[in-house]
């Protein structure tokens, strides 16, 4: 029981994302002309999920007490590079997605070797890089274009049943046992899959917990003979291949790369934000990637409502300014909880 | 696709106001259907001055009496630089309910899986501006090809007999589908012309301050051009010159009402340029043409738009330049031909309000 | 660091680690420079980059970026960030050209103020990590410009006097460096001889020690950020000066260059530590490399990689950060 | 290397000639070192001998300059930490290496987990957690909760567990007791004891004389960098022990208390003052001149009581009357400003008191600039004054005082806290355990200066883990017992027997 209390305590900041995003979902879901359906539901998830992802590429550096400022461009170098190799055969197609996601993972870890190698101060590094990357997506794709195969593209934006119908399992999608899951949105399923599959495992592993704590006390983490430089390399260039994941789908989602400047800036600075509103502190150590999944769906709500409320088009920054203040303010609590202030100053 | 516009063919409704991009252009016909409608506007990014007027001209041409009376609903969102939030947007509308969509598209690509939604569930998507790379849908621009021509028509026009020199040419947003297609243009004519350019690119964003040092560092260092393009920040690129003591040679710029100011103080001195407009009142007759195809009528796939192109000779105080305004907005918003009279002036002294 | 008068003395002598990122973007600047003259004498045959008219002209322009260098060294001297720049700089101008007549300088530095105040308050008291709280302050500053730009029709025409700050030259050497000097004695003097000073690295390196010293530290924060903030507001007036008009957006182009001028200028990004001469050259540093890439018609792409390059070889270079051994 | 044959005994680890050099500071000269298995081997020596850096290069932290290190007669040498823990060297360091925001258990089994299929079984990991702190006595600690929410003195117990987790075959231990109540130190050397009966090679730093006595049957003194002389227990005096560590001897411990001042006015009073159920409702009067001491088990609001009268804690209820002026103390800097007078020693120097990285005249000036400030600036040549003041008075020993803080040692860096508030001429004076860690000599140092203070009309609020310094230094002693004053103690009553009886809340038994 005792326990119980422990874990809620020490997940506080994730359970209340949680409960916001449910609140604002919920109530963009009444409001909704048409009610709810799975065209929504997918839509939704289809914009959700590259920031969800580039949130969770943010996360791990995070964690260990870095902050990555290049994670927007890495998405956006593997959308350029994405964008020139998801045709041709399947098997062209396959070794493209891998070719990819090779990539955002090699950005991370170039990340991560000049900050354990060159021993920069991982903000700076990752700035210094972020421009380095977006240099080479303006490179590949000095402007907006892309051939990436229509089918493709469609199945992955939307629910299984499409994933089944255009390639042909499952009796084109009509067999029975397959009608329950039919409706789910395939990015749903793919975050969940990244979740369970990748997250869990790596934060349960020792490098993961390196990870933290390198982000707790990196001194300490060295004292207690933990693999640092791997783990410093590891998080980077798991976040490199995250944010990679989210090129990738951006390109299927978008058919096209392009190597826009303000986008990666966007995704950057949201990523951030999404990471704090789902409970991450920026000091590191505490915090996990399932919570900036949580801050990413938050961020995207808010502006889900603005498509059905009528608020002045010319307010609508300065609404959506202010509820991304408020939403990161929320932490702000703990300061009048504490009652000595020392404990403000860690 | 099921609900899909039909083929057919020309000649469309209005062709003095919905003019075919040239005569390969398709048309496309909706069925009809009873108003009145809800419309949306998808805008991307909000924090420039053309997007806000083109944001106030949206709003006052919906409040006009003959277009209200075919709205039943008007929303206009920004959703930012983002193209994942900006398809989001259009598609939550198409979920909505929504009978027509415009939008300036964030990127000219990417926008495949909404067409298909669109005309699946048999909405109106209208792209303006920064149109789309593809032929599915119903668009509206001016055409910047085009427009990058007239730049170099203009200056060789100007620069008459001469045969070679240096043009500074100040280009837009990197990676930008106008930005590129403006550059192509003008370097299309200034190659036909025979002559031996050297055109000195420098990057200005657009904006008139990053024009500004750009075109000053460039005076800097090549003390002297010939003629000058600029696709956008003019007022800047023209201050740079007048800073450095540059000597007025022929320009080409945008349609800014600074720009026009200062022609029309310096044309005597020999500033002789041209100013074409990428008007922000474009996007009533996107609007309108979203009406016109819910209406059922024949529409052209790629509808142009004129150019408004004034020369330094054709300036004329309170009529498409305002002195007593800011610098700030564009001078040209009125498109006569489709019956979209609100000007500038009303857009920037709030008259915009008297019109409802 | 700050030192003790006699130390000072020594350390003229003597290369400190302080001193060495001064001494290598000295030296890279004149590597600039060198690269971009012979690109000239190759294409123009003149060496134009070694003109006074040249260089004064490239200080001018750097004057912008140079006073908001300043105020966000002093944050990030506290090892906080202020990412509000953009929209702060915008405001700035805008709210000073709304205004006009003799009040715009004065009301262009009170709204960068104010936003400095409001980035303050939240960092010391509320204690939300600068990182995020002025990035939302960021986005409440662009709504509101945008209300504000959309709401009526404001005058954006800068006044005369901001013209004269910002074009104006008296005896050949143009005020805005002048304004961009007086800043810059103004910033030496509160970082080396002043107590806010020494509290600010104090700070910086150790809040909580600091804090149990007696130093007012949230005092301290919000002093900073609020310089931070006026200085912001101070380079947008002047902007505005320089294009005569205030317009969305211009402040977008500082953010980045005024954190990698600080960097690069040997401050540490998490505080405590950097001396000013060095920011001021990092600022040089930055717009010269602007400025040769742009004569040198430098791709889009081909810029971005060498700008994020330049600034890892030169940390690089300064020497790698501290091992955690102890 | 070394010609002599290697010692018959178990010399387990053997160090020969070696040295280490932090640029001008030879913090180890050709240092000769045995240890053996089965044995406890205590290293003594003042601040900054080298005893630290000793422990750190025998695991791997640091790399010698000079010399070689074997291990049962094999040269090796540890480039990290892991590699000295797989061959068995495990460490508990001075500055604690727990990770805060982790659980216990995940910081007790942080070297080597448990592992399931690759991954951590946290299941596994907690059985053993629980195993490993039953086994110290801390069966109170939960294996969930996060360390950063533990006290000081149970965070000392789990980085204990998690060295015997290790299943060290030498287990280093540097000042690892130093902010352990006096119960737990009777339980960790319970532990220690048997780790040397399975054949263990112990090695431990401790500056308590008594705890050595109490445990260890090997001594080591260094001085200056330099192994000075090896001896078994009880084989020198106390006397001589330190004559050796410092180079002089040593008379009298504490400097003599003066005869029990007579009524001396009130210099701070306190009534029913209380915070956050941690304080309740405490009165206390503290004359000028007096140093009272503040007793009891650790974590019994004696830390609290300090931070809330310096004006850290919120929410803080009662009255403070200073020198008979009713104040409030909202922040520090009430604290410190005129008419109020205090003066803070906080508990942990490296966090809390100083700024690392910063020079030493920064340090020890920042408390102070406003009086060194003339106008809007820093009066540079009162600066300078200042620094040297401080700097002679407290006798530090410091090459430049640009010179950052962190090259002192602990005792140096002590008394540049120490000195940093003596420049603001504190009229009382709180201490919170300022002799932690710091060597007989310099201890000396401070109890002599706190009775100059006190004879020159200041008070003095002292709180320490240890009773011997209560009863030699302090006039009177204040023992607390779950956040209250539940004795005060006086003249002779201060004596071990009373102030344990009393924080042991045993009154009726002592009378
Ligand atoms: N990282 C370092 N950089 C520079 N000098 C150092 C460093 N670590 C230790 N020293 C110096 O080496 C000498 C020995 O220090 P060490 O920490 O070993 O002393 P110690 O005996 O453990 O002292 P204490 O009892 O205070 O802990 C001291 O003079 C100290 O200043
Ligand atoms: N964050 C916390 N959560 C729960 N209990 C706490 C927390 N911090 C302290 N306590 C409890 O409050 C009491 C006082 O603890 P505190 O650490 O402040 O005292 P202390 O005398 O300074 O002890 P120590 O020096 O051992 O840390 C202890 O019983 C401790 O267990
Ligand atoms: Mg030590
Ligand atoms: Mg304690």
């Amino acid at each position: 029981m005792s326990d119980l209390r422990v874990r809620l305590s020490q997940n506080a900041a994730l359970l209340t994302a949680i409960a916001i995003f449910i609140l604002f979902y919920v109530f963009y879901n009444m409001n909704h002309p048409r009610g709810f359906s799975v065209a929504v539901l997918i839509q939704n998830s289809n914009e959700v999920f590259t920031l969800a992802m580039v949130a969770m590429a943010q996360t791990v550096p995070v964690l260990m007490g870095g902050l990555d400022l290049s994670v927007g461009a890495i998405m956006t170098l593997v959308n350029t590079i994405a964008s020139h190799l998801l045709n041709g055969s399947p098997a062209q197609m396959a070794f493209g997605m891998g070719v990819s996601l090779a990539a955002g993972a090699a950005c991370g870890f170039v990340n991560g070797c000049i900050v354990v190698y060159g021993r920069i101060q991982p903000i700076i590094a990752t700035l210094a890089t972020g421009a380095i990357f977006l240099g080479l997506a303006l490179f590949l794709r000095p402007s907006p274009g892309g051939n990436v195969d229509d089918d493709l593209s469609w199945a992955a934006t939307n629910d299984l049943y499409e994933i089944a119908a255009t390639y042909g399992y499952a009796q084109d999608g009509e067999a029975t046992w397959f009608q329950p899951i039919a409706w789910i949105p395939v990015p749903l399923v793919l975050l969940v899959l990244v979740v369970v599959f990748i997250w869990l495992p790596f934060s349960r592993s020792v490098t993961g917990r390196t990870v933290y704590a390198v982000g707790s006390g990196e001194g300490a983490a060295y004292m207690s003979g933990l693999p640092i430089d791997r783990a410093k390399i590891a998080a980077f260039t798991l976040g490199g291949f995250f944010a990679g994941i989210g090129g990738l789908y951006l390109t299927l989602q978008t058919s096209s790369g392009n190597a826009d400047i303000p986008q990666a800036g966007a995704y950057t600075l949201n990523s951030i934000a999404a990471v704090v509103i789902g409970g991450t502190s920026l000091l590191g150590g505490v915090g996990t990637a399932i919570g900036s999944v949580f801050g990413a769906l938050i961020l995207r709500t808010i502006s889900f409502n603005f498509r059905i409320f009528e608020i002045d088009p010319l307010m609508q920054p300065l609404f959506e300014g202010v509820v991304l203040l408020a939403a990161v303010s929320l932490g702000a609590f703990r300061v009048l909880r504490v009652k000595n202030t020392l404990e403000l100053f860690r | 696709a099921v609900g899909a516009p039909n083929k057919v063919s020309g000649p469309g409704f209005d062709p003095g106001c919905f003019a075919p991009w040239n005569d390969e252009i398709g048309y496309f016909q909706w069925e009809k259907r009873e108003g009145p409608h809800k419309i949306a506007i998808v805008n991307g990014f909000v924090g420039n001055t053309w997007r806000i007027q083109m944001i106030q001209t949206a709003k006052a041409y919906a409040a006009q009496p003959d277009i209200a009376a075919q709205i039943e609903e008007f929303k206009v969102v920004s959703t930012g630089t983002d193209v994942a939030a900006q398809l989001g947007a259009i598609e939550d509308f198409i979920n909505q309910g929504y009978d027509a969509i415009v939008t300036i598209a964030v990127s000219p690509e990417g926008f495949d899986r909404v067409i298909r939604l669109a005309d699946r569930n048999d909405v109106v998507l209208v792209p303006f501006d920064n149109v789309l790379d593809t032929d599915k849908v119903m668009q509206v621009n001016k055409d910047q090809l085009e427009m990058g021509r007239m730049y170099g028509r203009w200056l060789l026009e100007q620069l008459g007999d001469k045969t070679e020199g240096k043009i500074l040419e100040v280009r837009g947003l990197p990676g930008n589908s106008v930005d590129r297609d403006r550059n192509i243009g003008f370097h299309e004519v200034m190659d036909a012309s025979g002559g031996n350019w050297d055109i000195v690119e420098v990057v200005g964003n657009w904006d008139d301050g990053t024009a500004q040092k750009v075109t000053a560092d460039a005076i800097a260092v090549h003390s002297q051009f010939d003629g000058v393009v600029v696709q956008g920040g003019t007022t800047g690129a023209v201050r740079a010159m007048l800073d450095a003591g540059h000597p007025m040679v022929p320009l080409a710029g945008e349609a800014e009402n600074g720009f026009r100011k200062i022609l029309a103080e310096q044309a005597d001195n020999g500033l002789k340029a041209i100013s074409i407009g990428q008007s922000p009142g474009m996007v009533s007759v996107a609007m309108k043409a979203a009406l016109a195809a819910l209406d059922g009528q024949v529409m052209p796939q790629l509808i142009s738009i004129p150019i408004p192109a004034t020369r330094y000779d054709e300036l004329e105080a309170g009529k498409n330049f305002w002195p007593d305004l800011t610098d700030n907005f564009f001078t040209v918003n009125e498109f006569p031909a489709c019956g979209v009279n609100i000007t500038a002036r009303e857009i920037m002294t709030n008259d915009a309000e008297n019109l409802e | 660091m700050t030192s003790l008068p006699q130390d000072t003395a020594r350390a003229r002598f003597k290369l400190g680690e302080d001193d060495k990122p001064i001494v290598m973007s000295a030296a890279f600047i004149l590597v600039i420079l060198a690269v971009g003259t012979v690109y000239t004498l190759y294409t123009q045959g003149t060496a134009t980059l070694l003109s006074p008219e040249y260089l004064l002209q490239q200080l001018q322009v750097g004057a912008f970026l140079g006073i908001v260098a300043a105020g966000m060294m002093l944050v990030i001297l506290l090892g906080h960030i202020d990412l509000s720049i953009p929209w702060t700089i915008a405001a700035g101008a805008m709210m000073a050209t709304t205004v006009g007549g003799p009040m715009a300088i004065p009301v262009g530095l009170g709204v960068g103020l104010l936003v400095g105040l409001v980035n303050g308050l939240g960092v010391a008291y509320l204690r939300i990590p600068s990182m995020i709280f002025t990035l939302g302050v960021n986005a409440v500053m662009r709504g509101l410009m945008v209300a504000h730009t959309g709401g009526f029709a404001p005058q954006t025409a800068a006044t005369d006097l901001m013209q004269y700050l910002a074009v104006g030259k008296i005896l050949g050497i143009p005020v805005a460096l002048m304004v961009w000097a007086a800043v810059s004695i103004i910033v030496m003097l509160l970082l080396q001889r002043t107590a806010v000073g020494k509290s600010i690295y104090a700070i910086g390196n150790k809040e909580a020690a600091a804090y149990l010293a007696g130093v007012p530290t949230r005092w301290v924060i919000v002093a900073a950020f609020c310089l931070c903030g006026m200085l912001a507001g101070l380079s947008g007036t002047l902007l505005a000066g320089y294009s005569t008009k205030a317009y969305q957006g211009m402040g977008d182009a500082y953010l980045l260059p005024a954190i990698a001028a600080v960097v690069i200028g040997g401050t540490h990004i998490l505080g405590g530590r950097g001396r000013y001469l060095g920011t001021l050259i990092g600022v040089i540093l930055i717009v010269l490399l602007n400025s040769v890439l742009s004569i040198m018609q430098m791709p889009e792409s081909g810029r971005q990689v060498i700008y994020g390059s330049v600034i890892i070889v030169m940390l690089l270079v300064y020497g790698r950060g501290q091992k955690v051994t102890s | 290397m070394s010609t002599s044959p290697s010692e018959p005994a178990q010399a387990h680890v053997q160090l020969t000639g070696v040295t280490k050099r932090y640029g001008g500071v030879t913090a180890l000269d050709n240092v000769d070192f045995a240890c053996e298995l089965g044995s406890v081997h205590a290293v003594l020596g003042e601040n900054g001998a080298g005893k630290s850096t000793l422990i750190k290069i025998m695991s791997g932290v640091v790399q010698p300059d000079e010399g070689e290190i074997r291990l049962d007669g094999t040269p090796t040498s540890f480039s990290h930490p892991a590699a000295a823990n797989a061959q068995g060297i495990v460490c508990i360091f001075q500055e604690l290496s727990l990770l805060p925001d982790l659980s216990v258990a995940d910081n007790i089994s942080i070297a080597e987990p448990p592992r399931r299929f690759g991954l951590i079984d946290r299941k596994a990991q907690r059985r053993r957690a629980e195993d490993l702190l039953a086994r110290i006595g801390c069966e109170d600690v939960n294996p969930m909760a996060r360390v950063r929410d533990l006290p000081l003195s149970r965070r000392q117990m789990v980085e204990i567990a998690k060295a015997l987790a290790k299943d060290p075959s030498v287990l280093i231990l540097d000042e690892a007791t130093s902010a352990l109540t006096s119960a737990d130190v009777d339980t960790v050397f319970g532990i220690l004891r048997r780790l040397r009966e399975d054949g263990i090679s112990i090695l431990t730093i401790s500056h308590r004389m008594h705890e050595i006595e109490a445990i260890a049957d090997k001594c080591s003194v260094f001085r200056n960098g330099r192994h000075i002389e090896t001896f078994a227990q009880g084989a020198r005096s106390e006397g001589e022990i330190v004559q050796m560590m410092i180079g002089r001897e040593i008379t009298a411990h504490f400097p003599p208390k003066p005869p029990p001042p007579e009524a001396t006015k009130p210099m701070l009073q306190l009534e029913k003052y209380s915070w956050e159920g941690k304080l309740k409702s405490i009165d206390l009067t503290v004359g000028a001149g007096e140093i009272v001491g503040l007793g009891g088990l650790d974590g019994q609001g004696q830390k609290e009581l300090l931070l809330g009268l310096f004006g850290v804690l919120k929410g803080t209820s009662g009255t403070i009357t200073v020198q008979g002026k009713e104040v409030t103390i909202a922040s520090p800097q009430d604290a410190k400003a005129a008419g109020v007078d205090l003066a803070l020693i906080p508990e942990d120097r490296k966090t809390e008191g100083l700024m690392l990285p910063m020079s030493i005249a920064d340090n020890l000036t920042i408390a102070s600039l406003n009086r060194l400030s003339r106008g809007l600036f820093v009066d540079q040549d009162a600066l300078t004054a200042a620094v040297e003041d401080g700097i002679q008075r407290m006798q530090i020993k410091v090459g430049s005082s640009s010179d950052p803080v962190s090259t002192l040692s602990g005792g140096n860096q002590q008394k540049v806290v120490i000195a940093k508030w003596l420049m603001t001429d504190p009229k009382i004076i709180l201490l919170n355990d300022p002799t932690r860690g710091i060597d007989v000599g310099t201890k000396q140092e401070i109890y002599r200066l706190l009775r100059s203070l006190a004879e020159a009309g200041a008070s003095v609020i002292y709180y320490s883990t240890d009773y011997e310094e209560l009863i030699g230094c302090c006039d009177r002693v204040a023992v607390m017992y779950d956040g209250e004053i539940v004795r005060e103690l006086k003249g002779d009553e201060i004596n071990e027997r009373n102030i344990i009886a009393s924080a042991l809340k045993m009154d009726e038994a002592a009378e």
